[in-house]
């Protein structure tokens, strides 16, 4: 593993992590990067440093109400827009599992999902069927936390074409499952 | 595997063993034992087993797991012995393969056909070594029997190192990221397309992983439970309390009438809901359970 | 929209480009960014200049088989998992050597990939590499049966950090073994 001495060792970190990725990170997410416990200030004056490294370039280091993120200034989007290809793009497995488990669970809280996925669920992935319209909030689970219920809109059945959740490929056992999956890779 | 076959110290040759039989109850690739089975399985003479081609009966186990196949066990069995691959010693050889094949059916290891097959070819070879070569190759040279297996084994072998190199090479998502930045206003962003199968093949992603895929059954009837649930879910949101006759559609005819009551129980048992009744024939009244009473009285 | 005056300018505008964009750049494609009408070796110093910029840092430009890119650079990937929710997963010796066969030997049928490896070759291994878009089918042989034929795609060379096959590893030349093997396959 990379060792880290200086100041600037710990800035290409945190702009290489910031780079890789597009969502916005939080404070809290930013400091599972390192080690060490750096206080509020001294991150702040971090990434205001790599902010100002950043401020004569096209891409800029923002903050905003959900975090920390890397985004072209606007005034360059005009040359950014020739190079839009027209390119289908396709959603994550994370994504499409999370929408399967809605689909066929609900209504299911995000505990839920991540205790049949096995793993932590980003608050992205539901964001992302939201904003599609797919899924929405029905109510909450009487616990702890009271935790928003999932479930699909009338909007995901007419856009996969669907009368009734009923019309969904029903998927008894794991037998026939493999089956489909050998018959689908033919 | 590597790491398996080198901290292995070849042990006594088998001929020189004294231990009598009970008391190496695990032993089971010692000479009698092979002789009582293997000769009756595969009708083979068993001939004393070279030092470098016995492997240690408490070993065989988490080595014969590791095996992608009978290539891989034949290789494995060829470079522990460090024999030359040219003029593959085919009595020993085979004879120690058919000790592995014996051990693993043994030991109920699920054995693939494949295993067998090759322990057929095997013995082919070792009784056409023995007869005068009679297939000839397209110089006129006599063929040497095991040119096939050699081929097949260099080929093999060629693959699995080539694999073992890929998965060095660094890889994106393991090794790096892809640099993706926000474009500021993506407004042309196209929506991705997804089809019911793209959804099949998510849950069945999802199935794949042990733990759900032993439980639940989904059934029409369950989806169409699921789907009241959410409607009623919807009829009660932000209204407080509601008169449980009015979650019925009277006029939707009788299956849909139990489903939705079958969904107003599953609701109910989930704690999604709350049913409540002051007194016996007195009206009964569904809540969602966060609005708090005082704020809303029906 | 904003002027570009001195190199340095479209330096910026190609910089903030190639960070925005999710897939590789050709030469041509970059080509649509500015009005003027570079030539390839104006393009190549660009792009080198920019090269050198980033050296030093915890992302680096590349030059993949579909084009330019900016990755994070292997040694800062320690740090980076640390924010990852999900980690990509280290594929079983099957996948790999199934992987391995259809980029050395392609195109194959599954047929023939059991051939080599000499064991049954599971659906659920041609769905995990297709799944990540490394391998598609590309033809039918014309046998009975019709068995779809594999092949490696673009973004296996991209996700490898490979320009074409050509890079590929070289295969290990067995020792002893070539002499017969080659007369055995005449």
């Amino acid at each position: 593993m990379l060792q880290l001495y200086k100041p600037d060792d710990y800035k290409r970190v945190l702009e290489a992590a910031l780079l890789a990725t597009s969502e916005p990170m939080t404070l809290a997410d930013l400091k599972k990067l390192f080690d060490e416990q750096f206080d509020d200030e001294t991150w702040r004056t971090l990434l205001d440093d790599l902010r100002r490294d950043w401020s004569q370039r096209g891409v800029e280091l923002v903050q905003l109400a959900t975090g920390w993120r890397f985004q072209t200034k606007p005034e360059y989007q005009a040359y950014i827009d020739r190079l839009k290809i027209e390119k289908s793009p396709r959603y994550s497995r994370a994504v499409m599992e999370t929408l399967a488990i809605i689909a066929y669970r609900q209504p299911v809280t995000r505990g839920d999902i991540e205790d049949i996925r096995g793993v932590a669920v980003s608050p992205n992935i539901l964001k992302t069927l939201e904003g599609r319209g797919w899924i929405d909030t029905v109510g909450h689970r009487d616990a702890p936390g009271r935790p928003a219920l999932y479930a699909t809109t009338r909007a995901f059945l007419d856009d996969l074409g669907l009368r009734s959740l009923a019309e969904l490929p029903p998927l008894t056992e794991i037998e026939g499952m493999m089956d489909l999956a050998e018959s689908a890779s033919q | 595997m590597e790491t398996v076959q080198t901290d292995i110290d070849p042990p006594e040759p088998i001929e020189s063993a004294t231990t009598p039989l009970q008391e190496a109850e695990a032993a089971i690739v010692a000479d009698t034992v092979i002789e009582q089975h293997l000769v009756k399985v595969y009708g083979e003479r068993l001939e004393t087993m070279p030092k470098d081609l016995y492997i240690p009966p408490d070993a065989l186990e988490i080595i014969l797991e590791s095996f992608e196949g009978p290539l891989d066990l034949l290789l494995y069995l060829i470079r522990k012995a460090n024999v030359n691959v040219l003029d593959i010693p085919m009595a020993p050889l085979t004879r120690q393969y058919l000790t592995y094949v014996e051990a693993m059916r043994k030991r109920n290891l699920e054995l693939a056909a494949e295993y067998l097959l090759m322990a057929a070819m095997l013995i082919e070879i070792k009784s056409r070594m023995l007869l005068p070569r009679v297939t000839k190759n397209e110089e006129g040279e006599a063929e040497d029997p095991r040119a096939e297996l050699v081929r097949r084994l260099v080929e093999y072998e060629k693959m699995k190192s080539a694999a073992a190199k890929l998965d060095e090479l660094p890889q994106a998502g393991r090794d790096y990221e892809w640099v993706s930045v926000w474009v500021t206003d993506d407004v042309i962003e196209a929506q991705p397309e997804v089809n019911l199968h793209d959804l099949q093949v998510a849950w069945l992603a999802l199935m794949k992983q042990a733990k759900v895929t032993q439980t639940h059954k989904i059934r029409r009837e369950e989806l169409s439970v699921r789907e009241y649930m959410t409607g009623i879910l919807r009829k009660l949101s932000g209204k407080g309390y509601v008169v449980f006759e009015s979650l019925f559609d009277i006029g939707a005819g009788a299956p849909q009438l139990v489903v939705s009551f079958l969904a107003v129980l599953e609701l109910a048992r989930e704690s999604l809901i709350e049913i409540t009744q002051n007194e016996a024939l007195a009206p009964i009244y569904v809540r969602l359970p966060e609005i708090d009473a005082a704020t809303v009285q029906a």
